[in-house]
């Protein structure tokens, strides 16, 4: 089992799930009446997603609970701002505090799911979001430590492998971590992965691909729990939440 | 979606099982969920820890369940000159008593709301309420380590509530309950009115939903004390 | 100097203000301005007496800022009260808010003043003032502990000698603790004393009043810096903040 | 008794002193005091070290301090990608920086204003931001200790003030600002409009008078970045 380096190229050039798919996925995880946090990045376009029949209350680390769809253009109001500052609207039945009670909620296990990117998970669950090694600049954590230590269940999305082939799934992460044991489930456009106590279990594959193709791809052991089902993908239902 | 409103105050109380740890709002009559209360005196449960400034007033607020002996232990500042029912049980040891300067009190539970694990105070430090506490000295002052409180239900009284769980307090009457509601696994309130979603200015919502596990409208039980 | 026990008799019967004159020139410690929370007893009295030319902004650690007079008969609300219970009035620009943000500004040092009642005060500023010894039942310490940890400046106001005669004001509390060097003015029936680095300092002292006579009822040594003028209690004018 | 209205910006930042440690509301573009940095600005202040979330967006908010090289230490959880005049002193080594997680960041400020001397979180265990941190086990879980974080000054953005200096903010421009006016020893309210005393509900205002020692008002400079 390769650690980091891919051997089989070939494996590379498979078809896999898009970033919309990986969001579309990930939007399965959440449970009806959820309090949720999407992070930058992939976890940011779930909100498109969700399936017509739930709710979900969306936080958002400067102080809103209950964030509805962006605002459209002319519509714009830069006081009402996602974390990303982007604007958006609120939902009836939202709220807005300061940026300590924001956080006393990401810290104090009051978010049912939080989603963040990341650029490596380790078979612990320990997280490595927030800075390249040897990248130029300063860095930021901004809110994702709290977010990481303190979700109830944390989900991971991101590609499986990294642009250079390297495993973005590690026995142990060699970027600076953002958290330690937090992640829960990784949904990536190859797999669906729970970080269990005996370790990474493999949930479901993308289609077209088997287990022991996403074990090559992964740095480090998956088990599965009997057959593994191919990630199923509900029809899109684009602006979804527009409609709301 | 699991519904968060209940009809009835003895349904909301159902699984409060005996031993729970229960935080309980109000300050000097004001504020306090007396329903709630009610509804666990009518249930009976045993055992409770009780975690609230005061002790109630003869009667009143939660001298109703020192007078039934439900509660075992309480954690609380200032227990009350008119808290009878808990002064004699106190007396006959059938209650214990955890004293807590009552800033700390409610740091204590904002800490576990938020998550820390612990925080250094000055308050206290030469005084009984170090007894037993790790103290040592950071910046130049002499402190004290505190603890967490947790608690399994918090018991809260709100002016209104939207089917979501978004509350409001009425004046002083806020008190302690937006600290307890943020603090407890789950947190039931009862509020005088119940009003539609959207009906409550989300820059004035004073308890977010997302702290409100469960509501129930009841209105009008005050105890003067 | 006696130590606790009073030796001459003589002087525990010489007139001394009253608790109202107590407060009265109390109420001359508050800088216009100020934000002060005031205790039971004699403290909550001050409120009757401040100086007509000053405002004053009182807070109380249930989540008032800004409390104005008692309620008049009819008038009570009783989710509006003071820490005693008592139902009160706010005055414009007051605010409501909850315990944890009232004990953030206790503790925090935003308070000007604090006045709090007492058992004992020692000469180094160690308060006394929550627990009798021995007496039965609970006792309760509210939130005393924390002013006393975080106001500015803290006054107490109180009989200068209990009621057995015994000092007051002692080199070391017996009583059970409130909190440690925190007092920094005493306003007692015999004098005005303030707590300092080389020890107390007697400021003024009642009518009819030697310093030789307060140093007798004091368990602690005096100092004063010149000649120690009497208290001078400006004309009563009695309900002021009642027509604020 | 003392006026904390001011009439202008330069006469309410006259007296901030060179090596004054600040604290910046704002988050995202929201609820920055651009006029009192502005003012900052004018009065060419140096060796300032700047408590904020963000590290400013091109000129915009802090950007502009940056390009004048006016702050030498910075304690953020997010410089930003268009932070690019910190950025760039930052590369030349003439800005330190503080990376600090954005909820410990305000817990270390509300520290401060809570008069509290430390606490201990989870969050950061293992990673870079312990380094040089106490870590123990508390309740069976890896903690780090932190400490408070204080200012000389807040300089904060409120919608509304009334003169003795209750506040109100307008959506999420609240962010930080309510925080930082607790913690710092002055706090400097810009306020886009002052209104008469009593005409904020006392329910409903967001930092009391307590915590604003100074007030100006000023309106309509926007950074969109």
């Amino acid at each position: 089992m390769p650690d980091s380096a891919v051997q089989e190229k070939a494996l590379l050039d498979k078809p896999r799930l898009t970033r919309e798919q990986i969001a579309q996925r990930a939007a399965l995880e959440l449970p009806d009446g959820a309090y949720v946090n999407l992070g930058w990045g992939i976890p940011n376009l779930i909100a498109n997603y969700l399936p017509k029949e739930i709710t979900v209350y969306f936080h958002s680390e400067n102080g809103i609970l209950g964030m509805g769809r962006r605002a459209r253009p002319g519509e714009e109001d830069y006081d009402l701002i996602d974390a990303m500052k982007v604007p958006v609207t609120l939902i009836p039945g939202a709220s807005i505090f300061h940026q300590a009670d924001a956080h006393l909620m990401t810290r104090g296990g009051h978010l049912d799911v939080a989603v963040l990117g990341s650029f490596q998970v380790s078979e612990k669950g320990d997280l490595a979001n927030w800075k390249i090694p040897g990248a130029k600049g300063s860095g930021g954590i901004g809110g994702a430590m709290d977010i990481a230590a303190g979700a109830k269940k944390l989900i991971v999305c991101m590609e499986h492998v990294a642009r250079d082939g390297a495993a973005k799934i590690v026995k142990k992460c060699t970027y600076p971590l953002t958290g330690l044991a937090c992640v829960d489930t990784m949904v990536t456009d190859l797999a669906v992965i729970d970080v269990m106590s005996e370790g990474l279990v493999l949930r479901e594959v993308a289609r077209g691909w088997t287990p022991e193709e996403v074990q090559k791809l992964t740095g480090a052991p998956l088990t599965t729990k009997g057959r593994v089902p191919e990630i199923h993908l509900p029809r899109v239902l684009p602006g979804l939440l527009e409609e709301k | 979606m699991k519904k968060k409103v209940y009809s009835s105050l003895d349904e909301v109380v159902a699984d409060v099982p005996d031993g729970a740890r229960v935080m309980f709002g109000g300050f000097g009559g004001a504020g306090f969920p007396n329903n709630l209360i009610q509804a666990l005196v009518r249930k009976g449960v045993k055992n409770i820890t009780a975690i609230s400034n005061n002790c109630g007033t003869r009667d009143g607020e939660l001298g109703l369940m020192f007078k039934h002996n439900q509660i075992k232990h309480v954690i609380a500042s200032f227990p009350g000159p008119h808290a009878n029912h808990f002064q004699e049980r106190f007396a006959a040891r059938e209650v214990t008593l955890e004293l807590v300067p009552q800033g700390i009190l409610c740091e204590r539970m904002r800490a576990a709301a938020a998550g820390l694990q612990g925080f250094y105070t000055t308050v206290g430090v030469g005084t009984e309420v170090a007894d037993g506490k790790e103290e040592r000295v950071l910046d130049g002052k002499r402190c004290i380590l505190e603890m967490p409180i947790h608690a399994d239900y918090a018991f809260i009284k709100a002016q209104k509530a939207d089917e979501l769980g978004n509350l409001t307090y009425r004046l002083a009457a806020r008190n302690f309950n937006p600290i307890m509601a943020m603090a407890a696994n789950t947190t039931i309130a009862e509020a005088e009115e119940l009003v539609p979603v959207g009906s409550i200015n989300p820059v004035h919502v004073m308890t977010p939903a997302i702290f409100v596990h469960r509501i129930v409208q009841a209105k009008g039980l005050h105890y003067a004390g």
